[in-house]
């Protein structure tokens, strides 16, 4: 109805869209998972002991990744493989296009070695849990409707990426060993286990099966979420340090990546024909940037690379910019792509 | 009790490389070892939650055995990982237990 | 229908009183969480190996915290200021009036060292997480309504006793260097960064974005605390050595201290208009002491002070007895005094 | 209905009953729990560096076995005795019972140490609570009523068996010495004070009391196990190179011990008057093997043991069979049982 | 800083014997030790998750005190668990605090 | 591998003095060091749960710089705080890595 009614009045739209950015960018800044993250973070600032233990920080991760794969395989499991083929396709080629375009970036604009630039492409090309997660429950408190399969397309987006950007280091360093190795390490590697053996289970196991264990991985994520990013706050707070270092680069970097790929990542989804909200959920995995599973990843493939850049990159900037920027932006770019009658026809 | 004189190999490095350098153990023949898990500070950062925990390695076995081990992580791991390494004289029961096994 | 019944038939109501009183402490000896402290603590006594993993107890306290802080800002953030001004102010006026009453008491009849006399007051003036949730289970369960905003009392009474009593050991010791840092060190640590930062985000966040983690932080909490409970059992236990050293004196003290501030924190809350309800969460407020985050600061403000005394009275002595005597004593109490027209009117 | 009409007609019935164990064992493999062991022992086999933290693992298996005390004593608190005698009286006895088979059976058989056929003996008499688990929800999930009070046989199962063995050791190596300090440790180690302590506040607090605490104790259950089984399936994985070195007999062992003793436990359980259901929960429990609580007292009270043979035939044999097999055939086997006039009457 | 030398005795044994190496130790006067979780590989297998994991226990005492020690181990644990064990030499503040009580 | 005498310094105290102690460490120029939690007991009890937690902090250094820090801990903290120190001879393989850069 809403969408409707703006479609007929362009400039009545236009003020109900200003209102909206700052309203909803409000919604998303007061949810209990972006409030930790803050709250994480000005513990270093002002110096408190708060951390979690670390066996505890590895259990949320596990937990973080075992549930969403779980959930996207349940929600496979019950998709129609044609509603899914095409998003699923547009997912993954996603995830490997978007190295080709940042490794150059990072290459020319920001003089990194290959290392560094092929690193900060796999962060870039994989994708992040958590802000995957931020997404979907800014869609449900604002009650726009998503695809219930999209939980799949973030497992199918951890990987190509990654491997990619791998091989674009490969090549460039003229190296040719060790390529299989990083590949197989990577992908016998605690995160894509966790995330692609859940999604399997949760495809045998289907709806009913998993109803006995949904308490646990479904009703409890959002709150396990927020203890997780209580953490993630204080490390990318303990990342500042590796930001300057980084230079105003690796700033403007981590703040325009994010919405080039989330633009294309919406316009993509659009034509493959996502609703709105399933196109702000592409267009999130698309901007976002792992610090789980690529980290991992890359120490063991690309040694020589730096790390604390690209998890700085990736957790202290680009993180909390979808965050609290980000995601209402999709969601309007995906909105307004949506009405184009060229595209969403 | 009547002990003789062994070396003591404690590495602190990236939990990453857990797998890597029990395969290095094993491969100089070398079947027991202790891990805790770590975190710490050095050149390169801070290492705990999402920049990645350390673990600590211990191992006890002849002075050949853990000189060669740490010549292979100086070749391997020195120049890119956060690692550190050092040998001290220990003194144990059953000398016969940290031979290690040539294969 | 009961109370009007009751002040009718003052002397039907003596009889009742009676049967209450033994009625209800079995309510509170058969609830799971007072049990798993006893268990914990027979462990102790049949030389058991149970204990929590280091990490889980951390993790645990880390929960219960943060859990209770959310709680308190989410009541917050749904009363009205009118309603909770008088109480908020009563309660910080408690916390910070009991260490006056606790140092001198400690420190003439118990003879203590300035140190020890200051810890045991700071530890008094603070709250103890977990008999407030006690109390509040126990209210539940014998159906006796309570205001929803205490969890916020809970919150403020955490610190202001803390600081009174570091104030009045400075003071007495001549020292006036580091209070500064002391306090700062206390308001960084853990569990005020847990506890504050929880309210703020509850408060921020509201009833509708908290609604997402409630199945963490809400509906586990009373089960979280039966595991932590099981652990205190055991750490009180293994404190029982230092009641036997602490002497007659500590155990008088910590029992008696309790009926006192408890009796005094019934009647204050009943003076501000709390329900009988409330007035017994903030007499059991009152006569609770810290064992979490006051031992900590103690420890960085006061480091000569022994904290196996201070932690001795608290937990092996007051605990279990506000959990088996003093919540229901106190429940009678502001019962009671509710019924005074002078007082409740 | 069904159980009527296929005794009618015993040649429908015989091609329905070919079609219900495939099917039914589909069901058991495809829940999440099964599938979470194969994921863990597939982690293994592809040198994944999947694994829980140590005080994670610890920690689950204090929350298991305390969650089925608690759950067992709310059974009992709710089960009048006359209905609970019978079965627990056999229960009690099947434990006692079973090492007497299994002790010369591995001894003469098998060809190992006494002190190895002792400790074999010991596992298989206690019981494994994941499996016990796994029959629980493989009942529920194909609809098959049972008893309430099963989860207390559980419990009553635990110790018998390990003392009988301890005892038949004791016997044949002819050390007297040292029995009563082996018995008190295992009835002081963790699992026995976890599960026989919840099982004692079940039972004191009711189904009213525990009510607050079942979302973390009984609704996160069937989630918790998920994650264990997980490391279970590394373990067992692991332990694969023990069972080669075990021979062909520990694996003919692991697969007939549970056949026969699941069979003397369904028609036990027939006799004593169990339903159809929980004569296949009492067959499940003497079909299967320890490997929490009998590990560790075998470990105190043998030493000589070689804890390699028995955890490998419980863990890597039994425990998947079981699962897997054992669990739809014993409840066939009930069924059958069920109908035989004689017994069921 | 004037230090005095010390030794430190260092165990790597499965958890299940930590309360009776306690007790060893109280026996022997020690009142003075620190544990921290561990897992390993040795002789007997892989020791973590249902494997059962080890503990690691170090205690500074003198010479003789560690030396008793060590025999008790091999006498009670040597044989039939996993358990390692070994002895160094450190150098300590307070000596005093590493006396055992005779009792 | 040729390696340099270098000083271990292990301190193991309440883990309420941790970022006093990492903060000590880098007054003195030092930037490297491990943390693993602990318990234990000593002369202020049992330490694990409620009672509060140890941890496990060790750091290489030199000899003057370990035995400054030892001076340190005797004036703030051995009289009121659980803990003890203690330093051990180790070689290590990068001697740069573990020299204070005085500030
Ligand atoms: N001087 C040192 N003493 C003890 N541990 C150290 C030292 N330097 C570094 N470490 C540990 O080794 C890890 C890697 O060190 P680095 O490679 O210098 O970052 C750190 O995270 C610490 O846990
Ligand atoms: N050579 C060694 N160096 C360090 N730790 C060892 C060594 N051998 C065994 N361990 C540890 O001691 C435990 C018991 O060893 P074992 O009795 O050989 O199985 C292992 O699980 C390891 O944690
Ligand atoms: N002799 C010792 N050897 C090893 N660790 C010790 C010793 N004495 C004390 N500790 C550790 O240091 C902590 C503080 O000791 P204390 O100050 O004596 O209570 C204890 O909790 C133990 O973890
Ligand atoms: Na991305
Ligand atoms: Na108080
Ligand atoms: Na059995």
């Amino acid at each position: 109805m809403l969408a409707r009614a703006r479609r007929r009045h362009p400039i009545t739209f236009r003020s109900v869209h200003a209102l909206d950015i700052f309203d909803l960018a409000r919604v998303n800044l007061t949810s209990p998972a972006v409030l930790a993250f803050v709250l994480g973070a000005l513990s270093v600032a002002i110096r408190s002991d708060l951390r979690l233990p670390e066996a505890v920080y590895q259990f949320l991760s596990i937990y973080l990744l075992f549930a969403v794969g779980l959930k996207g395989g349940v929600a496979l499991s019950a998709a129609s493989p044609g509603e899914v083929l095409g998003p699923a396709f547009a997912a993954i080629m996603l995830s490997a296009a978007i190295p080709l375009a940042a490794y150059p970036t990072v290459r020319l604009l920001g003089r990194l070695r290959i290392q560094d630039a092929a690193s900060i492409a796999a962060h870039y090309g994989s994708v992040s849990v958590v802000t995957y997660t931020a997404a979907a429950a800014y869609l449900a408190r604002i009650g726009e409707p998503v695809e219930a399969f999209l939980p799949a397309l973030l497992a199918l987006m951890e990987m190509p990426g990654i491997i990619v950007a791998l091989v674009i280091a490969q090549w460039r360093l003229g190296t040719s060993s060790g390529l299989g190795e990083a590949v197989r390490e990577t992908m016998t590697g605690r995160s894509v286990v966790l995330l692609g053996g859940g999604l399997i289970i949760g495809l045998l196991a289907g709806t009913d099966g998993v109803g006995p264990v949904r308490p646990l991985f479904v009703d409890l994520f959002a709150g396990v979420l927020v203890l997780f990013l209580l953490d993630l706050g204080i490390s990318a707070a303990q990342r500042a340090r590796d930001v300057l270092r980084g230079g105003r680069f690796l700033v403007a970097f981590g703040i325009t990546a994010p919405l080039v790929f989330g633009t294309v990542g919406a316009f993509t989804g659009t034509l493959v024909g996502l609703s709105p909200g399933g196109a702000t959920v592409l267009a999130t995995l698309s901007a976002s940037a792992s610090y789980i599973a690529a980290p991992a990843a890359v120490r063991i493939a690309l040694p020589e690379a730096n790390p604390g850049l690209s998890l700085a990159a990736a957790l202290a900037i680009t993180f909390p910019f979808n965050l609290v920027v980000g995601i209402p932006v999709y969601h309007q770019v995906a909105q307004w792509l949506h009405r184009l009658p060229f595209l969403a026809g | 009790m009547a002990t003789v004189p062994m070396t003591l190999l404690t590495i602190v490095a990236e939990e990453v490389l857990e797998q890597r350098l029990v395969r290095a153990l094993h491969d100089a023949g070398i079947a027991g070892y202790t891990v805790t898990p770590a975190r710490g500070e050095g050149a390169r950062g801070l290492r705990h939650g999402a920049n990645g925990a350390n673990i600590r390695l211990e191992t006890i076995t002849t002075t050949e055995a853990a000189d060669g081990l740490l010549d292979h992580l100086r070749a391997h791991y020195f120049a890119n990982y956060a690692i550190v390494a050092w040998l001290s004289d220990v003194r144990v029961a059953r000398e016969e237990k940290y031979q290690p096994e040539h294969r």
